[in-house]
């Protein structure tokens, strides 16, 4: 029982990193309909962001999350407006192709000298990891930050999003583009704002997943990006707790099928999960059913 | 549906011709070698720790006059870690620059294209890197043009069971492993094997995904299976973080592995996580020869750093063919590859090592201990 | 008798889209459902076509059982309906959309088709000569090769009644023919769609705002309101059945334009 | 005459096998994404499913007659790309008919799920069939693809495309991309149609596996992970959904784009082949979001029976 109580334990970290992913994709999703797969590329800048504030500047630990939460904005609303804006009267598929060209060109880009480099860069840690021992149960003050910030992140989205203007905003474009331009909201601005503030998160996620897997790369957003989106997914995308719901669910797949199973199983038990909800829900476990109009 | 425009044609045709022509113009007195080696991708680190070594060896050798009089041209191609795109390499580079010789790949998921089609065009090539049995032998039939200049698969394994057993009296061994990497699968499936022979146990045989950077589930489970030494086959960027990651778990098992372990990086990711610990190495960076210390210098010259085990056994390779290029003393890749396969004892960087008849490195492996985040050498182990 | 319909219901959460529903439509009637907005008219056409599964009643096609079937089963009995906001194949050519409603006929395999037997031949070429005829009475032969999206909204209109009839049904079901006609275009259809009921002795079920047209042409109509039938009869009774006009006038929703 | 000679060269020659293969492959994701909509991204693992199977049956013909004559050799040859193709859609229609309820990104994701899940079972697959290799890769495959291989698999392939969209299975396939609902509503049973559709396009992945296996000799599980599906779904989009021409002048494009690019970069800049792909395809897809031909078709890819 305690081994099932620490492998959950090691889970909900697991889960509540993928969830700050998976928040951004959600919210994109739910704006504009595209599976923004560059997303986890942009978690990616936003460690090596972090990597560079603590390793270079030796900022404090503040000063760290807000330049990622900075940076990793900054560059999203700059993909958006080259490669998503001219075409979102395009076809989606053109959009989501152009995601996936952005996605490479961060990775590869990256990976070059003259930018991040190619190696595999140790995450320096800003602070002391120290385990507190509950009965038989290791819990670490990491643990207890991870949980913390990813809930702070939580709380202060869903003010942004239910008692600001521009979360009305957001919730209007989601609803009905037309109609919300027609309406005066400032659909540019708001898409804008979205993928900002979904970057935002990312950045966060990648300064926390930097310091609790120390080990940084070009290619590290890929999977976690797959799976965060998988979350969404799992959880109903558009709907900002399902993906919060189904980043947890993934978190704690993936780790209790490493530990009563076998590591090797975890990608595909998750994909199981997933394909098995969408069988029984198609549009996700909170995903509200989309009735077509006949 | 309309009909085709022109300019939509045109279009078109542009894109195709993008990849079609330009020709290539060979010199008198040289001898061309191609490089094959992931230049893009997850492992470009590899990638160009190997290049730059190759070409180190390259310059020494030009500057001393070329090879057999020949002067070295290379030409470097990218293979991205994807075996498709190492088989597209190593048909350029034979049939369209018609290099003698070749060096690569370095994963072994690239080298075994590779070494299908130099054999075919029987250009000899030797891998510095490629551990995988299988480059050099593959369903019982030897590709005889194909070298390797490292150990393989099975080496390690076993030489680190057996320190495991005999130096460190160890009686029940854990393993983790990287299920989608052959390097790691093979060393880790060896190392149990030969550890049980010896009469250990293996409590624990668990196995991770390429993209796995949270061991705490596995990482679990051999604190609860008892085991007193965990094998961790695998590059030091994983093994670093595991090693972190049991150290906070509170696992205090002794840490052992194979070369993968070897570069400066593994003591900054993992910290004092990793102090302890014992690997098998080629060779090691205090290792006392004069060989050794005159690399590491010239590597840390022209890069800054210290090089890894990829960029050592790159530069052996390296050195190895240009030895049987003067041995050979024509660009006949015939002759090259005779010379190849009949080299006794040749002295690189990594130590002496002679060639079998499977083409592959006979060597002596070197242990190494991790103390005050330095690599310390322990003792030699014969195969 | 064509279609008979007992006990219909259907509900969307809270909402009792038909309840209770029943009418029957004899060979070769033409009835009007009528009734004011969210009375439950297209739904009534979703179950009937099979796109929504009734929660309970039935519905017989010539007295054969056709309730929960899937729509494509409900069409091979004879029944091809149109859509209120019409649902052509957009990137389709006008030829094309009236060429798949004769899939469920054509006599050749995909290997004839893979292949290009003979089979593959003489078939497309009587399927072609009768898309013209349909085309050609809707006047829409010279825009066959158009795409159904590039057409005008009244042509749009003919085009969704020209497939539907290609898919040679007994019943024809129209849902708001005439929505966003001029009442010149709408005498037009008046005229065109009695046309058709002789042309190809059909039976016609069609929901509609327009008064002017379910007076001119039903024979008959059934009044629904919040999923229930208040109503049915002749049309000039019905104009003045107090039910009706409560229906209509009582909530502001006049639709006598 | 030196053109002629680069062009002969064995490099190209194998380059344009590749293309041909690749483009088989495409035309498979264009009958299912192009033609009936189905938002496929596991295509990859259906490629692969044709691969491993092609190459195991070929190995074991090999091993349990020797070489053979020339001629058994090829025959056998056909044999594993047919049951390649056959072993891809028997699987596209086990995954197919659970997961083709689902519509547009959701069966997106439940296809990319399944192409994770089929690169697990590659990466351990030799745990049950020893021969496959695994992690390790799958080698001692026969070198039987050549040129009239590949040029006869394409050509087939595109006609038997050519000759199913123009007639009335063809019609069908598009009108429920067009419109799921009318089509239904027109008798056509829309259900059947799309495993249909997406098992067809997936056997053409498989016989194009096949053919990749025979080509490289070599079977790595990470050649058919999720990267791959998005290679194919690129091809499929950048030469215009719907488009036989577009499909084929993409894969061609593509295929040669990136193998050009080693050979025209200087070599100082050949780590950059991968940083100007993506802004090739970035650009590519800003000016023609439609597609580099849009729908638009060679005359002899378009249909006779409509003019």
């Amino acid at each position: 029982m305690e081994n099932f109580l620490q492998q959950a334990l090691n889970g909900l970290q697991l889960g509540l990193v993928y969830a700050l992913i998976a928040l951004g994709y959600t919210m994109v999703y739910g704006i504009v309909r595209l599976i923004n797969f560059a997303h986890g590329d942009v978690f990616m800048v936003g460690s090596f962001l972090a990597f560079y504030a603590i390793e270079r500047y030796r900022l404090p630990l503040p000063a760290v999350f807000a330049a990622a939460v900075i940076g990793c904005g900054i560059l999203a609303v700059v993909i958006e407006r080259v490669a998503y804006k001219p075409l979102r009267n395009a076809p989606r598929i053109a959009s989501l192709i152009t995601a996936i060209g952005v996605s490479l060109f961060l990775e590869y880009f990256t990976a070059l000298h003259q930018v991040f480099g190619p190696n595999y860069y140790a995450f320096p840690r800003p602070f002391r990891v120290v385990s507190f021992h509950a009965g038989e149960i290791a819990v670490t003050n990491l643990q207890a930050i991870i949980l913390a910030v990813t809930v702070a992140c939580y709380l202060v989205l869903r003010f942004i999003v239910y008692r600001t203007r521009v979360g009305r905003g957001m919730r209007a474009v989601s609803y009905d583009v037309v109609t919300a331009g027609l309406m005066g909201v400032n659909v540019n601005a708001v898409i804008s704002f979205t993928f900002g503030l979904g970057a935002a998160l990312a950045g966060v996620g990648g300064v926390l997943y930097g310091i609790a897997y120390p080990q940084i790369h070009t290619f590290m957003g890929i999977m976690p990006g797959l799976k965060a989106f998988t979350a969404a997914v799992l959880g109903g995308i558009g709907s900002i707790p399902g993906a919060v719901l189904g980043a947890l669910i993934m978190g704690q797949s993936e780790t209790l099928t490493a530990a009563y199973l076998s590591s090797t199983y975890r990608d595909g038990i998750a994909f199981l999960i997933l394909i098995g909800v969408l069988l029984w829900k198609p549009t996700g476990i909170l995903g509200k059913p989309r009735a077509e109009k006949v | 549906m309309k009909r085709m425009s022109l300019a939509h044609g045109a279009l078109a045709l542009a894109w195709m011709a993008l990849g079609i022509c330009a020709a290539a113009a060979a010199e008198a007195k040289e001898i061309r070698i191609g490089l094959i080696t992931p230049l893009s991708g997850d492992v470009k680190t590899y990638g160009e720790s190997v290049k730059n070594s190759f070409l180190i060896a390259v310059e020494e050798a030009n500057a001393g006059g070329g090879v057999a009089g020949m002067k070295i041209d290379y030409v470097i191609q990218d293979d991205r870690n994807d075996p498709t795109e190492a088989a597209n390499a190593a048909n350029l580079l034979v049939n369209r620059y018609r290099v003698k010789a070749i060096i690569g790949a370095v994963t072994s998921k690239a080298s075994i294209p590779v070494s299908d089609i130099i054999q075919a065009a029987r250009i000899p090539t030797l891998t510095p890197t490629g551990t995988n049995p299988k480059i050099t032998v593959a369903d019982g039939k030897r590709k005889d043009y194909m070298f390797r200049s490292c150990f393989i698969d099975p080496f390690q394994g076993t030489v680190m069971a057996r320190f495991s057993r005999d130096t460190l009296k160890k009686k029940s061994a854990a393993v983790l492993y990287d299920a989608s990497n052959d390097y790691s699968k093979g060393t880790a499936e060896v190392f149990r094997d030969a550890f049980r022979k010896m009469g250990g146990a293996v409590a624990a045989y668990e196995a991770y995904g390429k993209d796995d950077v949270d061991f705490s589930a596995l990482l679990t489970k051999v604190k609860g299976s008892g085991a007193d030494v965990l094998f961790l086959p695998d590059y030091y960027s994983k093994v670093g973080l595991i090693a972190r990651q049991a150290r906070e778990k509170g696992l205090k098992v002794q840490l052992v592995g194979p070369d993968g372990w070897d570069s400066p990086d593994l003591v900054k990711i993992a910290g004092d996580a990793i102090e302890g610990g014992y690997f098998s190495n080629h060779y090691s960076p205090d290792d006392e020869r004069p060989e050794v210390a005159a690399w590491v210098r010239k590597y840390k010259e022209k890069h800054g750093q210290v090089p890894d085990a990829l960029g050592t056994l790159a530069y052996d390779g390296t050195k190895l063919l240009f030895e049987a290029i003067r041995r050979a003393g024509s660009d006949d890749p015939k002759k090259i590859r005779d010379a190849l396969a009949s080299i006794r004892d040749f002295h690189g960087v990594t130590g002496k090592s002679s060639l079998d008849r499977n083409g592959d490195s006979v060597k002596s492996a070197a242990i190494v201990k991790i103390e005050g985040g330095r690599q310390k050498f322990v003792k030699t182990v014969n195969p | 008798m064509m279609l008979e319909v007992t006990g219909l219901a259907k509900r969307f959460g809270g909402i009792r889209a038909l309840d209770g529903v029943d009418f029957r439509i004899d060979r070769g009637e033409l009835v009007g459902i009528i009734g004011p907005n969210g009375s439950g008219k297209t739904t009534l056409f979703n179950v009937i076509t099979g796109i929504y599964r009734p929660d309970r009643g039935g519905v017989a096609m010539e007295g054969e059982s056709i309730a929960g079937l899937p729509p494509h089963r409900i069409s091979r009995k004879g029944i091809a309906r149109t859509f209120q906001n019409i649902r052509l194949f957009p990137n389709l050519t006008v030829m094309d959309n009236v060429r798949i409603a004769h899939h469920p006929y054509v006599r050749y395999g995909p290997a004839a088709a893979i292949f290009r037997a003979e089979s593959f031949y003489r078939e497309e070429r009587r399927i072609r000569e009768q898309v013209e005829e349909y085309l050609a009475l809707f006047s829409l032969q010279d825009r066959r090769k158009e795409l159904a999206k590039n057409l005008p909204y009244g042509d749009q209109r003919k085009l969704e009644i020209a497939r539907a009839l290609a898919a040679c049904p007994k019943l024809l079901l129209l849902d708001e023919p005439a929505a966003g006609m001029n009442p010149s275009e709408v005498r037009k259809l008046m005229e065109f769609v009695l046309d058709i009921r002789a042309r190809f002795s059909l039976t016609v079920l069609l929901i509609e705002h327009q008064m002017r047209l379910v007076m001119g042409i039903c024979e008959r109509l059934v009044v629904l309101d919040f999923g229930q039938v208040i109503a049915r009869g002749i049309p000039s009774e019905i104009r003045k059945d107090p039910l009706v006009i409560e229906a209509y006038l009582g909530r502001g929703t006049s639709s006598n334009s | 005459m030196a053109i002629l000679d680069e062009l002969l060269n064995p490099y190209w020659i194998q380059i344009f096998q590749h293309a041909c293969v690749v483009a088989v492959s495409a035309l498979g994701l264009n009958i299912i994404f192009g033609f009936t909509g189905l938002f496929s991204l596991g295509h990859a693992a259906f490629y692969g499913v044709g691969a491993y199977t092609a190459a195991l049956l070929m190995k074991s013909y090999a091993g349990a007659y020797g070489d053979g004559s020339f001629l058994a050799s090829q025959a056998a040859f056909l044999g594993s790309l047919i049951c390649g193709g056959v072993a891809a859609a028997l699987l596209a229609c086990l995954v197919g008919l659970p997961v083709l309820r689902l519509t547009s990104d959701y069966l997106g994701v439940a296809t990319l799920g399944f192409g994770v899940i089929m690169k697990v079972v590659l990466d351990n697959a030799d745990a049950f069939i020893p021969q496959l290799g695994g992690a390790r890769g799958m080698t001692g495959i026969a070198r039987m693809t050549s040129i009239p291989w590949a040029v006869l698999a394409l050509s087939a392939a595109v006609l038997l495309v050519r000759n199913l969209v123009h007639s009335t299975y063809g019609r069908v396939l598009v009108a429920i991309r067009e419109d799921e609902t009318a089509a239904a509503a027109m008798g056509i049973d829309t259900f059947r149609y799309k495993v249909i559709g997406f098992t067809l396009g997936c056997s053409f992945a498989g016989v194009a596996g096949g053919l990749y296996a025979h080509l490289y000799a070599f079977l790595h599980p990470s050649s058919f992970d999720f990267f791959k599906s998005f290679d194919v779904l690129m091809i499929v989009v950048l030469g215009g959904l719907g488009s036989m021409t577009g499909t084929l002048v993409a894969s061609f494009g593509w295929t040669f784009l990136l193998e050009g690019l080693r050979v025209f970069l200087p070599p100082e800049y050949i780590e950059f082949r991968w940083v100007l792909i993506p802004v090739l395809l970035i650009v590519t897809m800003l000016l023609r979001p439609q597609g580099l031909l849009g729908v638009r078709e060679i005359p002899i890819l378009q249909s006779r029976v409509n003019r």
